[in-house]
This record gives structure tokens, sequence and C-alpha cells, in this order.
């Protein structure tokens, strides 16, 4: 894509300087939440459906992390399972997840109600469709401070007024009253992640925030959120299929496939060093990589009948027959703070048969977003008015 | 959204009108009843047939020419003139104010209750999905559409009034409105138009909610901490009360016209439907079209409330366009 | 009204009655005549009020009296009734001119009014002292009843609508009325008319106070007399029936309360047999409600629970209530027929105007079945236009068919054979054949609405089968069937020969109805056993009512000339015995059944009998003290 | 979700064009063939045979109006639902796996395949019920009354009851007549009276709704406010009306529902038609010059065939329920043993003689509750905007 912004450049580096300075800095610290062994089930008439089959990570306070993968990879359902938004019955979860020292699997719903919104924010994918097309804005906004504090109708409204201003809306006060399809698609995600912000919470899972935005739009959320970051010192867990945005913004990545973590690493790691042929195969969909644009070949395995062994055999050119079998491989260390599930690097096989010459990639996107697995952007016009009550 | 107003409003007064004009058509057309008895009455007592039919035609008023009567009864239908019931020997406003405290007796409660429980029985489907309350839920709906009104109005009666003598068999007009023998006499007739109300009013909520229930929104109201209740009231069901409303003008009222009929007919209520019923057997032209009015005006005004309410419940509509 | 009215036992409610008058002198649903019914066992109790033994000392002011009723009045404006219900609330505030007791004897039972004669033309009417309009009108004298005939029953352009003009005329004019002092007047019939007191005329008339009627009168102000608060409320009743206008809530119900002035409290002379004491204290209920309960089941369940006094029971449910302690079931006769009508005009089955394939069809109705399974032993068989309690009716001159041997389907056959020699009719084997070789079909026309009519047709229909016709049931509205089916109108060239109404447009080949029909079942007709002159309207080639285009063979018009004016009592009833046994040979119809009234009354209810009219003395009825 | 296999095909994105080939030009020449010998029946009918014999001699059977539209209801259920359904098998087997998961609404498919099989062929066999007054208000087998209630008991009395028996296992009414044979005819009273009126309610409200979204303009407009005004009509009151005015025979109630019931269904129809005018398939074959009832028969009609589908099938137990309606007021056809009608005659002896009432009611409610579970079952599988979800 093209025309992107002269600012991507600056603020990716900025990003990743950051990340080096977070990342000296972890190891004295507890991870903000750590995910173990997290599953997520739904029982469907066809069978159940194993979303999410034991994924662990962690994320330390005021870093961001990406989940990267394809549609249907069960990222999303692993943002969703953190706080229990998944919905049950027909969700399963299973799992271990520790949010700042709390076992939030332990917590009851009431409690849960609290971390919901007041430390854990949540920003979903379209901005369309996640405000309330009834309500105002500004009442939005407000019901999230007052759901999280004692503040009295007018200091949440105030309140609002200033969220909506920090997150870059226009004359907040005077649009605090308008309703949701008064705004752009651009701005109602502003408004958001005002609403994510209410509580000041300490860790925001943004679920694709910008695919359903125009390229430029995108952009410039992504700066809010690094801006906002900074200011409010939270954590970030990006869900995202868009390796550039990854790149712009992430400190660690985690790379999901069929409910699986395939790799997880340093950013630099993960985009110098891509260990995974599944993550290799995303990287090569990046355009200016000179790979194919056109997608992994394949598709998605059946998510409830998943093949033995390691998920990605299917689609892997390097699959050998031990792919084929048992479970999917454990994670490998291939080096500090990277890790990768593939059975070329249990010490037997030559990892270099999927690598390469490793130093013949180029190091970095060298442009913006817009590239990377085909991911279901479909912006749906707002098409709740129908013509049937014309009379 | 004035002029939009505006023409809603033309129109619904144009609708009466025709609707008006083809009532008092078929009325015309309709051979009448009651003359063709009186005439064969005169000739069996040997009197004289002619002379029957046209005192009944002066006492009826039709001996005026039919542009007349026409134009009589359209200029009189907007000034509330609406003439004599000649069947119930008073005016028509008046029958019409005597017949409707009764139907309002029975058809208030049973709009309450079922839209109230209607909807919360809905929304409680909606989200508990599969559970074995939603089933119930669907069960109770789908046996309120199937029941035949009149039937389970009859065998109700059989049971509860005269087997068990719980409620009384005969309605009684004259007990106070708010007394506990008319509770007792208007639980059937309220409980029967309840169970055929209840149901569309549920299936509908359910429907609508369902809608609502994965929608992102609903998600972000979770997520940012809203408990249950508030997002089902809040969150759910507000956005769902805009194509309810339409069910609520549109259909119930629809339903409980048509019910009404047959519930008062059962039950002995002297309300408006029995009001209606009786003027179109009777041929009692002035009461008829008093009669038909009424549920037209009810359906235009409906339906303009209902487009006017969209306005307001839903913000997203804008009329500029229209 | 015509629609969907199973309650009405076997026809449309305003057809039961021959018109007004005829209708309010049976107070509550009752009617007719004496028919010793198997089932009388059950009302046994009841006797002894009837034979004038009854003293006051059973009888105390108490209760209130609830008649469960089907269709609700339309009016309060005697002058337009039209219909039972309006005159039986009319009836509960004004007595009526005068009452006519049950037959046999059916004499004048004055009231407002006495009826005298000398010559059987002039009437003098004299009205009772002690008669006192409500409000500012004073006492009733005869001025006021002779400007409300001559201004309003003989207005020229009938600007009140009174329905029943035609009684007050002869030939064509008005009948003169004099007024010959403060309260008797004369009526001056153009000819001798023996009966002329039964007839529903002077019988029963109400009447409004002189200085009402002047309001509206004048400027011939009908939608003024219709509104008149006084006539809405019947407040001009004063104390001239037994119950004073409390209350009608339309389509609920119609209450009035005892009127304790009533006139007959203190009437005197009342012959014997009629119970003068228990006249005295009268009435003897502290209301009497009329309540609209247009369910049948309902009105029932009503009845068995006690929240009503009276309702009339169809048939098919007189057992349940036979059983029931606290219900008495009272059956009275009635004068109506039910017959199956033949079509002989033009677009009827020719055959049909041969009296013998008339004759030998009503050997093929087993008529007892009708009675004994279809209305469940409550009716009785008919021969003739005239039940058999009847003074008219002799054993000897009619004839009976399709009961006992008279009922055949074998005999049917071969009277049927033989009588459609000679048309295009003929059997083929088993069916009836017409001229294109096809099984001949009738086509039956019924009103819908009861299901006896519709189980009777049907029932027709099989024993028709049996001789070989095939019977096509045609179902319709009421007001279709009078106006499709039963009215008819001049189609040939030129003036008709006659023209006796709507009915009888004309000559049976020129004037026809607008469907073509065959047969007809479930009108049913009022054989006037009281003025049995009445019945002229049915069986003259020019009758009014004679729509069926019957042309008898015999001299009826002249029968009936010489019936009618006979002032000797024997030779009336001579030569209506000759009528009604001419009927019965000619078999105009098939004069299927007569029918009777069936009311439950609770069971302390003391007064009602099992005659025909037995409500006309409702005034003296009581409740049983307990 | 984590489930994004590929839209399954459905049965309006079908081109019936495509599918097999010869097939449709057979179907439609076999459906074309169909009409004409219905059309030369229908007037040997009409103009040879007289009014009161049977058309078919053989069977003595006297085809009536009402037969005559309900042949034609059942040659177009036939050429348009069974024939598309044999021949697409695939397309079958999808629906049928999607239906077959409501188990209600198998269940009541069989009991509504069952009623219209006995109703329609069942009849063919069966004697219409005979009046027999001594055989009136025998209690049904295994039950018993007073001996009083019936003229005269067909079974044992016992105890001053009389014992029902096999030989009406129903009972019999008021008139003598077997319950069981009025209810098998009554079968097919309410599937003639439920099938032919949402016919006639399809076709005019598929016509309507297509050309005004098609059309647009004018059209539109005059087409939308005369619904708005059928609408607004208060229907029941029509009917009575209707009744009063023209009689209640079966075939005039079966055109009245017909023809005043489509205006909601047109409406639907519309709004689905005008999203779809707007597509592609629509604009090529418009920009392409196909004439309008070409285009409207071609691509809109088979695409708003699933909102017409589910919605007729909810129609269908409203009609039912409004002739039993009627009867019970006294307006329904005289001469047909609809359930409402003997519903409505048995209901003054609801408390001596229970059954004439409850069976046929019985009947009626589970035929009204089978068709609503399929409609039901049906919108889940076909409404479009079911779609989505997990």
């Amino acid at each position: 894509m093209s025309g992107n912004d002269s600012a991507t450049p600056d603020a990716a580096r900025d990003a990743t300087s950051d990340a080096t300075l977070d990342a000296t800095d972890r190891e004295g610290r507890n991870p903000l939440l750590s995910v173990r062994d997290l599953r997520v089930r739904f029982r469907t008439e066809e069978g159940v459906v194993r979303a999410v089959d034991g994924v662990s990570f962690d994320v330390y306070p005021g870093e961001t992390v990406c989940l990267v993968g394809e549609s249907g990879s069960g990222k999303t359902v692993t943002g969703e399972a953190i706080t229990r938004l998944v919905k049950s019955p027909p969700g399963e979860i299973e799992g271990e997840v520790v949010f700042d020292g709390q076992n939030l699997s332990d917590l009851s719903e009431k409690q849960l109600r609290k971390i919901r919104g007041g430390r854990i924010g949540h920003i979903f994918q379209n901005p369309q469709n996640a405000l309330n097309p009834v309500y105002t804005v500004g009442w939005q906004v407000a019901e999230a401070v007052r759901l999280h504090t004692d503040a009295s109708r007018k200091e949440a409204r105030e309140r609002a007024i200033d969220l909506l201003d920090q997150v870059g809306i226009p004359e907040a006060a005077a649009r605090y009253g308008d309703y949701p399809h008064e705004f752009s698609g651009g701005q109602k995600q502003r408004v958001v992640v005002a609403q994510a912000l209410a509580a000041n919470p300490d860790l925001l899972i943004a679920d694709e925030p910008t695919t359903a935005l125009d390229v430029t739009i995108q952009a410039q959320i992504l700066r809010l959120l690094a801006d906002l970051r900074e200011e409010f010192g939270m954590a970030v867990l990006l869900v995202t299929h868009d390796l550039s945005v990854v790149a712009e913004v992430a400190d660690r990545v985690v790379v999901v496939y069929a409910g699986k973590v395939m790799e997880s690493g340093d950013v630099y790691n993960i985009f110098e060093d891509p260990a995974h042929p599944y993550t290799r195969a995303l990287l090569d969909c990046l355009p200016g990589r000179g790979g194919e644009t056109r997608g992994i070949p394949g598709r998605l395995p059946d998510p409830t009948n998943p093949p033995d062994g390691c998920r990605f055999h299917p689609r892997c050119p390097h699959a050998l027959p031990e792919c084929r079998e048992g479970a999917q491989p454990p994670l490998y260390e291939v080096a500090d703070d990277h890790e990768v599930s593939c059975v070329y690097y249990d010490g037997s096989h030559d990892p270099t048969a999927i690598t390469g010459e490793a130093s013949s990639r180029p190091s970095f996107p060298d442009g913006g977003g817009g590239g990377g697995v085909s991911d279901r952007a479909n912006v749906r016009p707002d098409d709740s008015r129908e013509d049937e009550d014309d009379e | 959204m004035y002029w939009y107003v505006a023409r809603r409003l033309a129109w619904a007064f144009v609708a009466t009108f025709i609707i008006l004009t083809i009532t008092f058509l078929l009325l015309e057309v309709t051979p009448d009843a009651q003359a063709a008895q009186l005439q064969f009455q005169a000739a069996q007592g040997g009197g004289s047939a002619e002379a029957a039919r046209e005192a009944y035609e002066t006492r009826r008023g039709l001996d005026a020419p039919l542009w007349e009567r026409y134009s009589n009864y359209m200029i009189n239908v907007f000034t509330l003139e609406w003439g004599w019931s000649d069947t119930r020997s008073q005016p028509v406003v008046e029958a019409i104010l005597d017949a409707y405290p009764y139907s309002l007796m029975y058809g208030i409660p049973a709009v309450l209750i079922s839209t109230v429980v209607g909807i919360a029985i809905g929304l409680y489907s909606a989200t508990h999905q599969y559970t074995l309350a939603d089933y119930a839920g669907t069960f109770v709906a789908f046996f309120g559409i199937s029941i035949p009104n009149f039937w389970f109005g009859i065998i109700l009666l059989l049971v509860f009034a005269v087997e068990l003598g719980w409620v009384p068999v005969l309605f009684d007009p004259n007990v106070p409105v708010f007394s506990v023998a008319n509770a007792k006499q208007l639980v059937l007739p309220v409980f029967v138009l309840t169970t055929a109300a209840i149901a569309s009013e549920m299936r509908y909520a359910r429907a609508e909610a369902l809608e609502y229930v994965n929608a992102e929104f609903v998600k972000t109201a979770k997520a940012k901490g809203a408990d249950g209740r508030r997002i089902l009231t809040r969150h759910i069901l507000r956005p769902a009360l805009v194509p309810l409303s339409t069910i609520l003008v549109g259909d119930l009222l629809g339903l409980i016209l048509t019910t009404s009929y047959l519930v008062e007919v059962v039950f002995g209520i002297p309300g408006l439907g029995r009001l209606s019923l009786d003027a179109i057997l009777n041929q009692d032209t002035a009461l008829v079209l008093g009669t038909t009015f009424i549920p037209v005006l009810i359906a235009v005004i409906g339906n303009l409330l209902q487009d006017l309410a969209y306005t307001i419940l839903d913000p997203r509509i804008d009329y500029g366009d229209r | 009204m015509a629609l969907g009215n199973e309650e009405q036992s076997d026809a449309p409610s305003a057809l039961l009655f021959p018109n007004r008058r005829g209708l309010l002198k049976v107070l509550g649903v009752g009617a007719a005549g004496a028919a010793g019914l198997g089932t009388a066992g059950s009302v046994g109790g009841q006797e002894t009020t009837t034979t004038g033994q009854g003293n006051q000392g059973d009888r105390s002011v108490q209760g209130d009296y609830v008649v469960g009723d089907s269709t609700d009045a339309e009016t309060l404006n005697f002058v337009q009734i039209a219909d039972v219900p309006s005159a039986n609330r009319v009836g509960l505030t004004l007595d009526g001119a005068y009452a006519l007791t049950p037959p046999p004897n059916s004499e004048v039972f004055p009231l407002w009014c006495d009826i005298s004669t000398e010559d059987s033309r002039t009437y003098t009417v004299e009205i009772r002292e002690g008669l006192q309009w409500g409000g500012d009108y004073g006492r009733m004298t005869a001025d006021d009843w002779v400007y409300m005939i001559t201004e309003v029953f003989q207005a020229e352009d009938n600007w009140a609508g009174f329905a029943n003009q035609s009684d007050w005329q002869r030939n064509g004019e008005f009948v003169p009325v004099e007024q010959t002092g403060e309260l008797t007047f004369e009526i001056r019939l153009p000819e001798v008319d023996p009966a002329f007191p039964l007839k529903p005329i002077m019988w029963g008339e109400f009447c409004m106070p002189r200085g009402l009627l002047e309001k509206y009168v004048p400027d011939k102000d009908l939608e003024g007399l219709q509104q008149d608060e006084e006539v809405q409320t019947l407040a001009y009743s004063g104390n001239l029936g037994p119950y004073s206008f409390e209350r009608w809530n339309r389509e609920a119900e119609f209450v009035a309360s005892r009127n304790d002035d009533y006139y007959m409290q203190n009437v005197e002379n009342i012959p014997e047999e009629y119970n003068q004491s228990a006249w005295q204290g009268a009435p003897y209920f502290e209301s009497w409600t009329y309540q609209v309960i247009p369910e049948e089941s309902t009105r029932l369940s009503a009845l068995q629970t006690g929240e009503i006094t009276q309702t009339s029971i169809p048939e098919n449910k007189v057992s349940q209530f036979e059983d029931d302690q606290d219900v008495n079931v009272n059956v009275a006769p009635q004068p109506f027929n039910s017959l199956l009508i033949y079509n002989q005009r033009a677009n009827g089955w020719e055959p049909f105007r041969k009296t013998a394939v008339r004759k030998a069809l009503s050997y093929a109705v087993d008529k007892r079945a009708v009675v004994e399974n279809i209305l469940r032993g409550f009716g009785s068989v008919a021969h003739t236009f005239q039940p058999e309690f009847s003074r008219w009716y002799d054993d000897s001159q009619v004839v009976e068919t399709g009961v006992g041997d008279a009922y055949s389907s074998e005999e049917a056959r071969s009277r049927l054979g033989e009588a459609l020699g000679g048309t295009q009719y003929t059997y083929d084997g088993d069916t009836v054949v017409g001229p294109n070789g096809n099984q001949l079909t009738l086509k039956l026309v019924w009103p819908v609405g009861t299901e006896t009519t519709r189980t009777t047709v049907e029932f027709i229909k099989q024993e028709y089968a049996k001789i070989g016709i095939n019977v096509e049931l045609e179902g319709v509205q009421f007001n279709t069937l009078l106006s499709k089916y039963a009215q008819n109108s001049y189609r040939g060239d030129g003036e008709p020969e006659y023209n006796a109404g709507p009915f009888n447009a004309g000559p049976r080949d020129e004037a026809f109805s607008e469907e073509s029909w065959d047969m007809q079942y479930g009108i049913i007709f009022n054989t006037y056993p009281r003025t049995p002159s009445s019945t002229r309207s049915f069986w003259t080639r020019t009758s009014s009512t004679n729509y069926y285009g019957y042309v008898p063979e015999a001299d009826m018009a002249s029968l009936y000339d010489r019936a009618s004016s006979a002032t000797d009592e024997a030779q009336r009833q001579q030569l209506y015995a000759r009528v009604f046994g001419i009927l019965s040979e000619e078999q105009p119809c098939n004069f299927m059944n007569m029918g009777v009234d069936i009311d439950g009354f609770q069971d302390e209810v003391q007064g009602p009998q099992e005659v025909f009219d037995f409500g006309w003395n409702a005034n003296t009825w009581y409740f049983q003290q307990e | 979700m984590a489930t994004e296999s590929g839209d399954p095909e459905r049965f309006e994105d079908v081109d019936w064009d495509e599918l097999g080939g010869l097939a449709v030009p057979r179907r439609t020449l076999a459906f074309v063939a169909s009409l004409v010998a219905y059309a030369l029946l229908l007037g040997y009918d009409y103009l040879l045979v007289a009014e009161d014999q049977p058309t078919i001699p053989v069977a003595g059977w006297n085809v009536t109006a009402v037969d005559w539209l309900f042949l034609l209801t059942l040659l177009a259920i036939v050429f348009y639902g069974v024939v598309p359904l044999v021949v697409n098998r695939r397309l079958t087997v999808h629906y049928w796996h999607q239906f077959r998961k409501n188990r209600a609404a198998v269940v009541s498919l069989v009991y509504l395949l069952v009623i219209f099989v006995v109703g329609t062929v069942g009849t063919a066999f069966i004697e219409p019920p005979q009046l027999d007054t001594l055989a009136a208000y025998q209690p049904p087998v295994y039950s018993s009354v007073p001996a009083d209630v019936p003229v005269s008991c067909a079974g044992e009395v016992v105890d001053g009851r009389c014992q029902g028996t096999w030989a009406h296992p129903f009972g019999t009414t008021g008139q003598g007549k077997d319950i069981l044979k009025m209810v098998v005819f009554g079968m097919e009273v309410s599937m003639q009276v439920g099938l032919i009126a949402t016919f006639i309610t399809i076709v005019l409200a598929t016509a309507v709704g297509t050309t005004a979204a098609y059309l647009g303009g004018y059209v539109d407009e005059v087409l939308m406010r005369y619904v708005d005004i059928q609408l607004t009509f208060p229907t029941f009151f029509l009917y009575l009306l209707l009744v009063y005015l023209f009689g209640g025979s079966l075939f005039l109630l079966i055109l009245i529902f017909g023809l005043t019931g489509w205006g909601a269904i047109a409406r639907l129809v519309r709004s689905e038609a005008l999203q779809r005018s707007e597509e592609e398939f629509v604009r090529a074959a418009k920009g392409a010059g196909a004439s309008t009832p070409y285009v409207i028969w071609r691509h809109l009609v088979p695409n708003v065939s699933n909102t017409v589908i589910t919605a007729a099938t909810l129609l269908i137990p409203s009609l039912i329920l409004a002739e039993a309606a009627l009867s019970f007021l006294g307006l329904g056809d005289p001469t047909v043993p609809s359930w409402g009608r003997v519903i409505a005659d048995g209901r003054g002896d609801l408390s001596s003689a229970w059954w004439i009432s409850t069976i046929p009611g019985f009947f009626l409610f589970f035929t009204i509750l089978a068709f609503n579970f399929l409609g039901d079952a049906l919108r889940d599988a076909l409404d479009p905007r079911q779609e989505g979800g997990e």
C-alpha cells in the first residue's frame, strides 16, 4: 500500500526503542498478566470446537504484546477468554489466567466485573458495532466511568468529556450528546478507546482495533494507542493479523495458529529470525518482502477435528513424518526470549532447512500496513435501516 | 422531519377516508336482513309488505338518496356526530362510550401483562438460549398462538366457573371497576387474551433480543464491567424496543381487536367487540361505521405513532430524505 | 336478526311471532298451548297456582327475577318495536290494552281497557279508572288513545315508522276511531269481524300520553320522538305496569323495579278462575331483569349456578336439566308450524303442482322420527296448519301422512310413480330420472344458524334418497333466503293479473324468485290458533305470503270469506275445520311438526304452566318461600 | 468465531437455469402441460357437465370449485416444491440436515403429512359421515356418559351410564355423525382453507412485492399505498362483512382470505426484493435487455422465495384458525364439515357431551401447533436474516 503516513516509520522506531528498554527491564519484574495453558472449547452441533487449545504467554507491565495469526486461529477468543467475555455456554474456558497476582479463573462473576473495564480495558474490532446505537457517545463513556468510580452524574460527564478530549475528539463537550451514527469510523474507535480508558486500566486488550478502518485512520488510532500507553503507563495486548502493525507497535509477539502458540518472542527476534515455518509464511505475505502476496496456500484445519502432530503440518512445505504424529511439539527455546513449537528445533534436526540463509531477509518491513494475511475486514455499511418501515 | 410527519398525517387522513367509504359502500350493497324480515312478517300477518318496508326505511333514515347519506355521514364523522344507533336507541358515540370501558377493563391488563411478561420471557429466553427455560418459553408461545381462543375460553369457563365455581359464569357489568368481584370475573378473559398476545410478544422479543445478545456493543458493555441486568435492560432491551414498539401497536392491537370479538361473545362482556359484531349482524349502519372507525383510527394512529416512536427510540432514523 | 343464533328454538327469533303484539303478551320467553308431554312430572308442583285456589298467603314480595336472553332490545319506543326482546322490556312497565287468556277459552282479560261489541262491527273500548301516566301527563283517557291511533298509528305518511300500520286499515282505508266519552272510544270496522278482539290489533296495544306526542306530531319529528328522554326511559309509564324502568345497559341488562302503585292491585271483579287475590299483591318480585347472554352454553351454565331465574333450553339439553333438582323445565306448546315447502312456481320442479305428487312425497318423510329423534320428543307431529289443541282442528277431517302406515318408502315410491305419469319424470329402476336421463336432483334451501334445522334437512335428504330422489342442500343466510328465494317479482309481459306484494307478485307462471329452488325448510309459520282467519294469508292463490305458488283445488278463498264473517261460533268452527281438512288433503306443503317452547326455571318460581301463552299472568308469579 | 467454512448453498442462490441442464425445460414443459390439461378438464366440467352431475361419473365425484382450486394448488406445490427438492438432491439433503435438528418440527412434519394424506386421499375412500339421529351423542370408546344423554345407547349401559364402543371410537355428534369421520373430513377442509388461501396469498404477495420493488416510482407508491389500506382495514371486520354479504361458502371464504390477506407478506417481499434488485446479477440482466417480467420471474422471485415460504408456512395456521373462528360465530360454510364448525356445534354440549367440541378442538390445536413449529424451523433453516451467528 502506498500513500502511507510519513509519521509511521518514526512511530515504529519509537515503539521499538521502547520495547528494547522494556526488554532489558523485564528481568526484575513479575508479569502483569500471565496466561498458562488456556483452553477454550465451544460445544456446537457439529462437535466440540477447540478454539484455543493450550495457549501460554505473559504480558509485563507497560509493554505491548501482539497476538498474531490468521483469522480463525483463536487469537480473538484468547483475548476475550482472559476476562471471560466468551459466552458460556456454549464456551468453556480452562487454564490459568493470573492478572497482577490474582487468578482470574477463581474470581466470581461479580469480582470479575470490577476487573473488566476497571483494570483491564477492551477494544473490539469493529467500531461500527461496538457502540450502542441508541445512546449518546457521552452517555456510554460516562457509563464506563460510573461503573468503576463513585462519580456523580456530573463528575462522570466531566470525566467523559476529558476522556473524549484525550482521545482526540474535537470539541468533545459539544459532541457529548451526539449519537454514534453521527461519528465517523475513526472517531467511533476513539470513543471506544475513551471508554476502555475510563478507569485507567493497567492492561488494554485491543482486538484488531484498526482492521475496520481506513488506512490513514489506522495510523492515527495506532499512534493514539501508543501515546496513551505512554501517558497511562499501561500494558497493551494487541490482537491482530496485520504484521505491519505488529512491527510498528509490538514489544513482543505471540504467533498463534489453530489455537496453539507456534512461536513467541521479542519483536526483533520474530522479524529478524522467524523460526517457525508458519511465521515465515506469514512474513512472506507482507508486501515488499519478495514472497507471494496471495496468502498461505491451504486452509485452516477443521477446528472440531484438528490434525495430529503439528497443527500446521498440512500446509507446511517442510513437514516431516514426525510432524504428523502425536501432539503439537513443545516450545523449544531458540534464543533468549524466543521460543518455537517445531520439531526442527528439538536438537535432532537442522533448522536451517527452514531458515535457509538467515540473513537474506530484509530486516524490517519497509512499508506500512495493509498487507498481511487475508482477514475479513468487511466494513459493512450501517445497514440497520431497512426500508420495510416506510409507510 | 416535520414534512415527513405532515405527509404521514395527510396519508392517515386519506386512508381513513377511503376505508370508511369502502365500509359505507359495502354496507350499502349488503341486503338488509331486517327489512326482509319485517316485510315477511307483515305479509304473514296479512298486512302490506311494501308499507312495512317504507316504515322501516323512514325509521332508519334510509329514505334519503345515497349520495346525501354518504356526504352527511362523512361530514359528521369528523365532527364526532356519528349518528343514531337504531338497534340500541342511543347515539353511536354514546354506545361506544358505553362499551369501551368494558373492553379496556380486560384489554389493558391483558396488554400490560402480555407485554411485560412476554418481553421478560422473551429476553430471558434469548439470553438463556437452548436451556430448558428457553424451550419452556417457546412452548408457552406456541401454545398461546395455537390454541383456538374461543374454544379455550369455553373450556376454561366450564372448568373454573361451572365445575369449580371459582369465578362467576356471568359477566356482571354493575360491579365497581376496582373490586374483587370485577377482578374475579375478568380473570378468565384476561387470561385467554394474554395467552394469545403473550406468545407473539415473547416470540418477537426473543427474536429481536437474539439479534442484540451477540452484538458487539453488548460485548463492549460487558467488557466495561456492566452487570447482567444492566446489559439486559440498558443494552439489549432498549435497542430491541424499537422494533418491538412496532409489534406492540401493530400485531398486538390487531390481535386484540380480533380476539375481542370472540372473547366478548364467549364471556358475555358488553364491550366494543360485541358492539361491533352486533352492529354488523343487525346492520345498524351508523353503528357499524362508528365501530369500524375505532379500529381504523387505532390502526392509523398506531402506525403513525409507531413511525414517530422510531424517531424517539432510534436516533439513527433521519427523516430528511423522505 | 337472522344470524348465528342456535339458541332460538328453530328459526330466527323475529319470525317466531306474527307481529309485534303477538309478542308483547309473552313475558319472558314463553309462548303457546297445552300439550300434555311426558315431561310434565317435573313441573307438577306448580299446578296449584293455575286454578284460582292459590291464595295470597303463599305469595310475598321477595327476590329478583332474572331472565337470561340471547339478544337485547333495540328500542323502548314501542311505536317502532319489531322484535321480541324490546317488546318484553316495554311490557314490564306498560301492561297494554288487554290480555287474552290461554286457549281453549281465549277470553279477553282486561288490563287497561275492556273491549265489547254488540254487532261484531263496532267495538267499544272502555278504559279503566285510576290509570295514571307518569310525569305531568295526568290520567289516561280515551283522548290519549284516539290521538295515538289517529295521529301516529294511522298517520298518512307513517312518519313515526309504525310497523303495523296495515292492522289499522281495512280495504285500504283507515278504520274510523272515535272518542265517545272521557274513558270510552269506538272502533268502527267496515265489516263484521267477530274475532277482532283476538287479533293482535288492540290486544296488547300500548299508548303514549297525548301531551308527550304533541311535542312531535305537528312537525312529524321522528328523530325527536326516537330520542325523547321520557320515551327512552319509559318515564310516562306511571302506575300502568307492574314494574318501573330502572336502568338499561345496552347489551348487558335491562332492570325494572317493582312498581308499588301498580293499578291492578286495586282492581276488583277479576273472575274467580284468574285469582283476584293474586293480582292484588302483584307483582311479587322486587325487580325484574333481562340479562343479555349471547352464548347459549353460558346462559345454561348461569341457570345451573342459579345466577339467572329463567332461560330457554334447547331440546337436547332438557334431559340434563331434568336431573337438576334446582331447575324446573316447563314445556309449553307453540302455534308455530315447521314445514317443508314445495316451490310450485315456474322456477321450481314442475310436478310439485300436482296434488298427487305432493301427497306421495308426504309418505316419504318420517315425521315421527323428526319429532322423536331430532326434536327429542319436544314437539308434535303436524298434519295440517293448526295445532291439535286448537278448537278449529277436527280429527275427522284431517288426513294423516308421514306417520304410522302413512309413512312408507315403498308406498311413497309407488304413489310417486303413479303420480308422475304424464310428466317427463319416471322411475328408472330405483331412481327418479328426468327427461335427459339423469337422476332427479331437488334443491332444498334452508336458513343456516340452527342445528335442528340442519339436522332436519339432512334427514329429509336421507328420506328422499330412499325413494330415489337426490336432494341438494343449500344453506343460506336467513335474509338471503327471504330476499332471493321467497321474494318474487313479476317477469311476464304487461300487468300481472294480481299483485299481492313482494311475496306473491303475481300468478305462479309469471312471477318467481331471483334464485331457483325446489324445496324449502326452516321458515316457520304461525298457525294463529286464536284467529284462524289470519291463516288466509298463506293458503289462497292471491295470499300475500303465498310465495310458493300454491293454487288450491278447493275454493279456499270463499271458505275463508264465509268463515271469517260467520258470527255463529259453531258455523265458524265447522268452516275452519273444513279449511284445515282440505289443507291436509292437498298438502300444499309438508306440515312437518308443531314446535314447543322449553324454558328452565329455578324451582322456587311458582306460576309457569305448560300451556300456550303461559306468560300472560307472569305478574302473579312468585318465589316459593324456603 | 472459530468456524468460517464456506457458506452452504442456499435454496435462493440456485440459479434454476444452471441446474441439471435439461431438467428445467422439462419441468416447465411438464408444468405447462399439466396446466393445459387442468384447463381442459375445468372447461369440460363447467361447459359440458351439468351442475348437479358428477364430473367423473365412475368415481361419482362432482368436482367443486374448491376442489379445482385445491388441484391447482397441489400442482403448484408439486412443480415448485417437490420437483426441485427431488431434482436437486444435494440441496435437499442439506436442508434436511438443517431441518432435522429441530425434533419438534420433524414430528410436526410427519403429523401434517399424515393429516394431509388422510384428509385428501383418505376422504376419497371413506363414506362421508351420515346423519343418524338415533346414534346421537355416543361417547368415545373407553368412556361413558349418563344414559339419558344419547338418544339411544349403541354400547352397553352399565350403572345407568352409556359406554362408548369401537363403532364410534371418538363418539358421535348431536346429529349422530361419527366424530372420527368428521375429523377426517375436517382435515380436508383445513388443508383446503390453509393451502389454497395461502397459495393465492403467495402469488399475489410475490407479484405485488417484486413488481413494486423492481419498478419503483409510481407503481411502487400506488401498490404500497393500497397495501397500507388493506392492512389498516380491520381484517376480521372485513371478513364478517364480506361473509355476510356474499355468504359463507367455503369457496368464497377461501377467496376472501386469499384476496385480502397478502398485504403484510407483500411488504416483506418488497423489502427483500429491493435489496436484491440492487445486486449485480439483476443489474446485469437488466443491462442485457431482459424484459421486466423475465427479470422479476427469473431473478427476483427465486431470491425472495425463502421469505415467502417462511411467511406462508406461518400464514397457514392463522387461516385455519380464522375459518374456525368464523364458523364459531356462525358465519362459516354450513355444508362443510370443518373442525371449527364441529367445535361450534358442540360448544353448547360441552357440559354433557364434552367430546364433540374437544376432540376436533385438539386436532385443530395440534394442526396449528404443527404448522407453527414447521414454520419456525423453516425460518431457522431458510431465513437469510438469521444467517451468521456462531
